[in-house]
């Protein structure tokens, strides 16, 4: 409970909620799309480095294990997804399967939102992580297309292309490889743009994600309340899996708890533009008001203090 | 040399940007003038609505190009993506820049 | 399908953007193409010259949704605002999008 | 006298000098419109936040003074300047009523500007000071538009919307709320972007404001003499008032020194939009004009270490 | 009172676009409309391809203006720089702005 | 050797690498205009802040020699440049001409990367030499197109003014004279902003014009292979030569490897503009790919390392 409210009431949070009220009062408040392109290849590059810092110090050995379950997880929970969406859900298999390869990609931000909440927490996450992010990025989206059963010309093969050298994971990627090059000692003289700034960049990127989650929530009406319901069951039950998967592999509590997060979360990058190509008859009216309307906010509200409190209670047993 | 061309306009959600200018490339079209524009239009959403916004193209072609460029736009674009086009006569110099 | 259509263009200082939208909005338009645009007339001073450069608004729509806009513009906005119109004639596919 | 050149040779002066060069010179130094709504939107919330803290360190009964005489001031600088405007500078009513609204109303950058000033000359200001910033911009504006007489349908009501849910002020209130809710400790975690690099992004800031500044210096001439003269009296005389004022309910000297900036500021952002909208056939030749390009210059050379001179005297006294 | 009138556009590299600007002044032109743009043509590279996009201008002019301004182009920058040109026909309101 | 490594594994030089990278595996990567031109406006301006407090601490005295060989050099270089394209390349005296142009000018990033390389390998350089960028920006383009024989109308005269109040040399030397005026010590508080991310936003900045340079290399192949040899040899030539003629003119080693990489550097800023004004025939495909796409990578890459061991050498001798 303590950890919800010390949660909640932080710059990061709260920087969403005040974009979500600019909407909200009709402000004519706007982050110019250049800016917001330029703080999103901040935060990627960025977190990208310090992964690939602390990737270069972790023995490969160590990294088997939540490598492997990451894929797993990549596979599992899009079919999971997927069989809600259909069965409770009851919308068509092009939309289940697009809102699928969502829930089985990664969100960059709710993964970078659920690290500063654990490190306020004192809650070492383990380095690694940022390299799984990219790792989980890419299954999800797979199957999810899969499951659509429609690998027409365009299909699988445009969609991957698209994620994989798509700008978020290019950057993730890019920004670990000269991490790992560079080590600790070189990274410094650039630690006081990439390291120090880096939680009040993600302060202003909330602020217009706020604004766009907003948007999405006026197509809510049109979604059901059955969608809504399920854009909280799926983070729940996917990052509760994660979380224990994470501990089962040897995370540290509060590196099981990102790793929670990462899985129950539901893509808003990679994923729409993927599922957009190759997909196109599915409703983005759908899939983005689900991932960025309900998903995001529940993750960063209930999701992430939750999957921290149940780490702990699992590395207590 | 005042020569009569075609002017084909076409907006389309950002996404398909390379896409449809290969189209048009291979469809005969030999410049285009781009620019972003925001849009509203019979679909509110767009799927990449925070990568930024739509993407205008603008292509001066001749008739029968233009005619080519928009059978491909209905047959593979109409139905499914956020994509309008509009076509109008200009006038041009320098039109060996434009023959197909 | 190809159908004759009005293009609209409504270039206008910034600040009237939701504005004019909405008016034309209630006089039928059903779509809106939006550019930001620098621009240089008969008067040298925008109150919002550095919140941003102007505003230019293409809509397809039917020649009466056209004049109606155009006598709202005309009653509402010309003689005290930075703003500018002009129509030419376009042909469309998918006519059933701009009709009113 | 020391003051007063310590003042004009600082980084912050320099650059809005050099802006006004690069016009006057011809050069195509130009800000991208993006990264100039960038600058404002993080100087605006980064004010804010630092405020919002401060504000949660003041009692209650403290404030109430501060915040009286503000509105009071909000109220009587429109009055004042409307006056003269009218008598001395001989425009017509609808004319002096905009230019009003502008007087009364207040320039964040101006306040910036003389709160760095209090700073390098180690006159601590007072923590609550931007929230008395949100108070003024409002009242000024309103009273300008009421003295045009001329409560069209679109008149005065969706001038105001415009201002109150403007950007300027829903960030600068939007962070205050954050700094509040969050305090000092939280806070740190986002110091080195909204705290640490703020002066030089004002520095850039000020160097785009030159830039424009010269390019409305061009419309004095038009504008008149008349008009430049009380481009400068207007912000001296409400300036002194304002110091004076700020001293008799208790600022510390570097806090009057301020707020006696902030009433002697005229608007340039808010003012000028709400205007636009509400008063169309006034002309922003002639209000652009005197608050950006005479008014702000003013203030900034001569204006701030005069109130920072005045307040120091009357504390002494 | 609707009056036809001449709209010409121009593209070009966007170095040139003080200059132009001044000469469309210089050649009756009362007032223009400016976006940046992307673009391909027949010459592949910019020499200040970093320093940003095309510069793409509109200008509402008589008709007698808008072939000054074309023969202006064709003199002096058609051959050596990234530039073409259209025109087309449009109908305004307040024709007197753009008189020449 | 050892220099050579350190110096290409490094963030600036990875970002580079990076950069061309993504233009390689085709990803939607990119750095928005108006970002980019941001990166470029901070750069300048912050190189010409920290120059200016140098120069303010430097005697006048110290500073004739090394300004005179700039001078000297600016004029060499483009004329044994185009001695070398004439004969070895054989391209036009037009092309010749501009891309001497070029080569006499300075690129304020090879500058920019070497003083960094010199700060990791602890050889402090001179700090004068910001001021140096802006005197060698100039003579190299006069020189370059005088070669071309067309002084037309609206030839030399118009390009001048397009480089000296262009805003790389406006910036460069507004800072210069901010920083000069104000001094160490009131540059400090905006140190935070100027000074600390520095390395940091060169980084991005790499990263950019890796993607540039990636889409110059397209057009190496037309260019022919003597060009590019001359793209190799011709940094090296001058660099050799600057280092020799910096340290003979009393700089540090550091100093005079810094000076080395400004002489052998080609400009792709403020050159292709003026010379796109004045010599609209000579083809941007020559100049801007050799400038861009070799010269500036060979620098990078080789000879800012090989500057560094030269002036240790020299210095040792
Ligand atoms: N009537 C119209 N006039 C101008 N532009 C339009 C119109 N309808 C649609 N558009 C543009 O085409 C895009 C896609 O339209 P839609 O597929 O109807 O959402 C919109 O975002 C607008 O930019
Ligand atoms: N003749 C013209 N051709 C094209 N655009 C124009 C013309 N006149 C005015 N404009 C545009 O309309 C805006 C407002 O014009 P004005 O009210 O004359 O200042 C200008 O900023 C231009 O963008
Ligand atoms: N056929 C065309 N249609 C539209 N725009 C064109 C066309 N050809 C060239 N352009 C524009 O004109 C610019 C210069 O063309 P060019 O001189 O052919 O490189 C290009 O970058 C485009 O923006
Ligand atoms: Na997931
Ligand atoms: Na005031
Ligand atoms: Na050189």
């Amino acid at each position: 409970m303590e950890l919800l409210t010390q949660n909640l009431i932080s710059p990061v949070v709260l920087a969403f909620v005040l974009g979500m009220l600019a909407r909200a009062v009709r402000s004519d408040l706007e982050i110019p799309p250049a800016l917001y392109q330029g703080l999103s290849i901040y935060l990627l590059f960025a977190i990208g480095l310090k992964g690939g810092v602390a990737l270069a110090e972790t023995p490969m050995v160590e990294l088997a294990g939540p490598v492997l379950i990451t894929v797993v997880l990549g596979v599992i929970t899009p079919l999971s997804a997927f069989g809600l969406l259909r069965w409770f859900g009851r919308i068509s298999r092009t939309d289940a399967a697009a809102t699928a390869a969502h829930y089985g990609s990664v969100s960059a931000v709710t993964f970078l939102a659920a690290l500063e909440a654990t490190k306020i927490a004192d809650m070492a996450p383990n380095g690694y992580l940022p390299a799984l992010v990219a790792v989980l990025e890419v299954p999800g989206i797979i199957v999810g297309l899969m499951l659509a059963r429609q690998s027409g010309s365009r299909g699988v093969k445009a969609a991957l292309h698209e994620v994989v050298v798509g700008k978020s994971i290019f950057l993730l990627l890019g920004g670990m490889a000269i991490g790992a090059l560079c080590g600790a000692e070189k990274m410094e003289s650039v630690a006081p743009l990439f390291v120090h700034p880096f939680k009040g960049v993600l302060c202003l990127f909330l602020l217009e994600l706020g604004m766009l989650a907003a948007g999405r929530l006026r197509d809510l009406k049109s979604a059901g309340w059955r969608l809504v319901v399920l854009g909280c069951l799926l983070p729940l039950g996917h990052g509760l899996l994660g979380t224990a998967a994470g501990t089962w592999v040897g995370m540290s509590s509060g590196g099981a708890a990102v790793f929670g997060a990462m899985v129950g979360s539901a893509s808003y990058i990679a994923a729409p533009a993927a599922v957009r190509i190759a997909l196109p008859r599915a409703s983005p009216g759908i899939y983005l008001t689900l991932s960025l309307g309900v998903t995001f906010p529940f993750n960063l509200a209930i999701g992430v203090p939750l999957f921290m409190s149940f780490a702990q209670y699992l590395n207590a047993v | 040399m005042k020569i009569p061309m075609t002017k084909l306009t076409v907006v389309s959600e950002s996404l398909l940007r390379e896409e449809l200018l290969k189209m048009m490339r291979q469809a005969g079209a030999k410049g285009f003038t781009i620019t972003q524009a925001d849009g509203e239009g019979s679909r509110g959403v767009r799927a990449t609505e925070w990568e930024g916004p739509n993407t205008r193209i603008e292509t001066i072609v001749s008739p029968s190009v233009a005619d080519r460029i928009l059978d491909q736009l209905a047959n593979r674009y109409f139905e499914d993506y956020a994509v309008i086009a509009w076509m109008s006569d200009v006038t041009v110099w320098r039109a060996k820049k434009f023959q197909d």
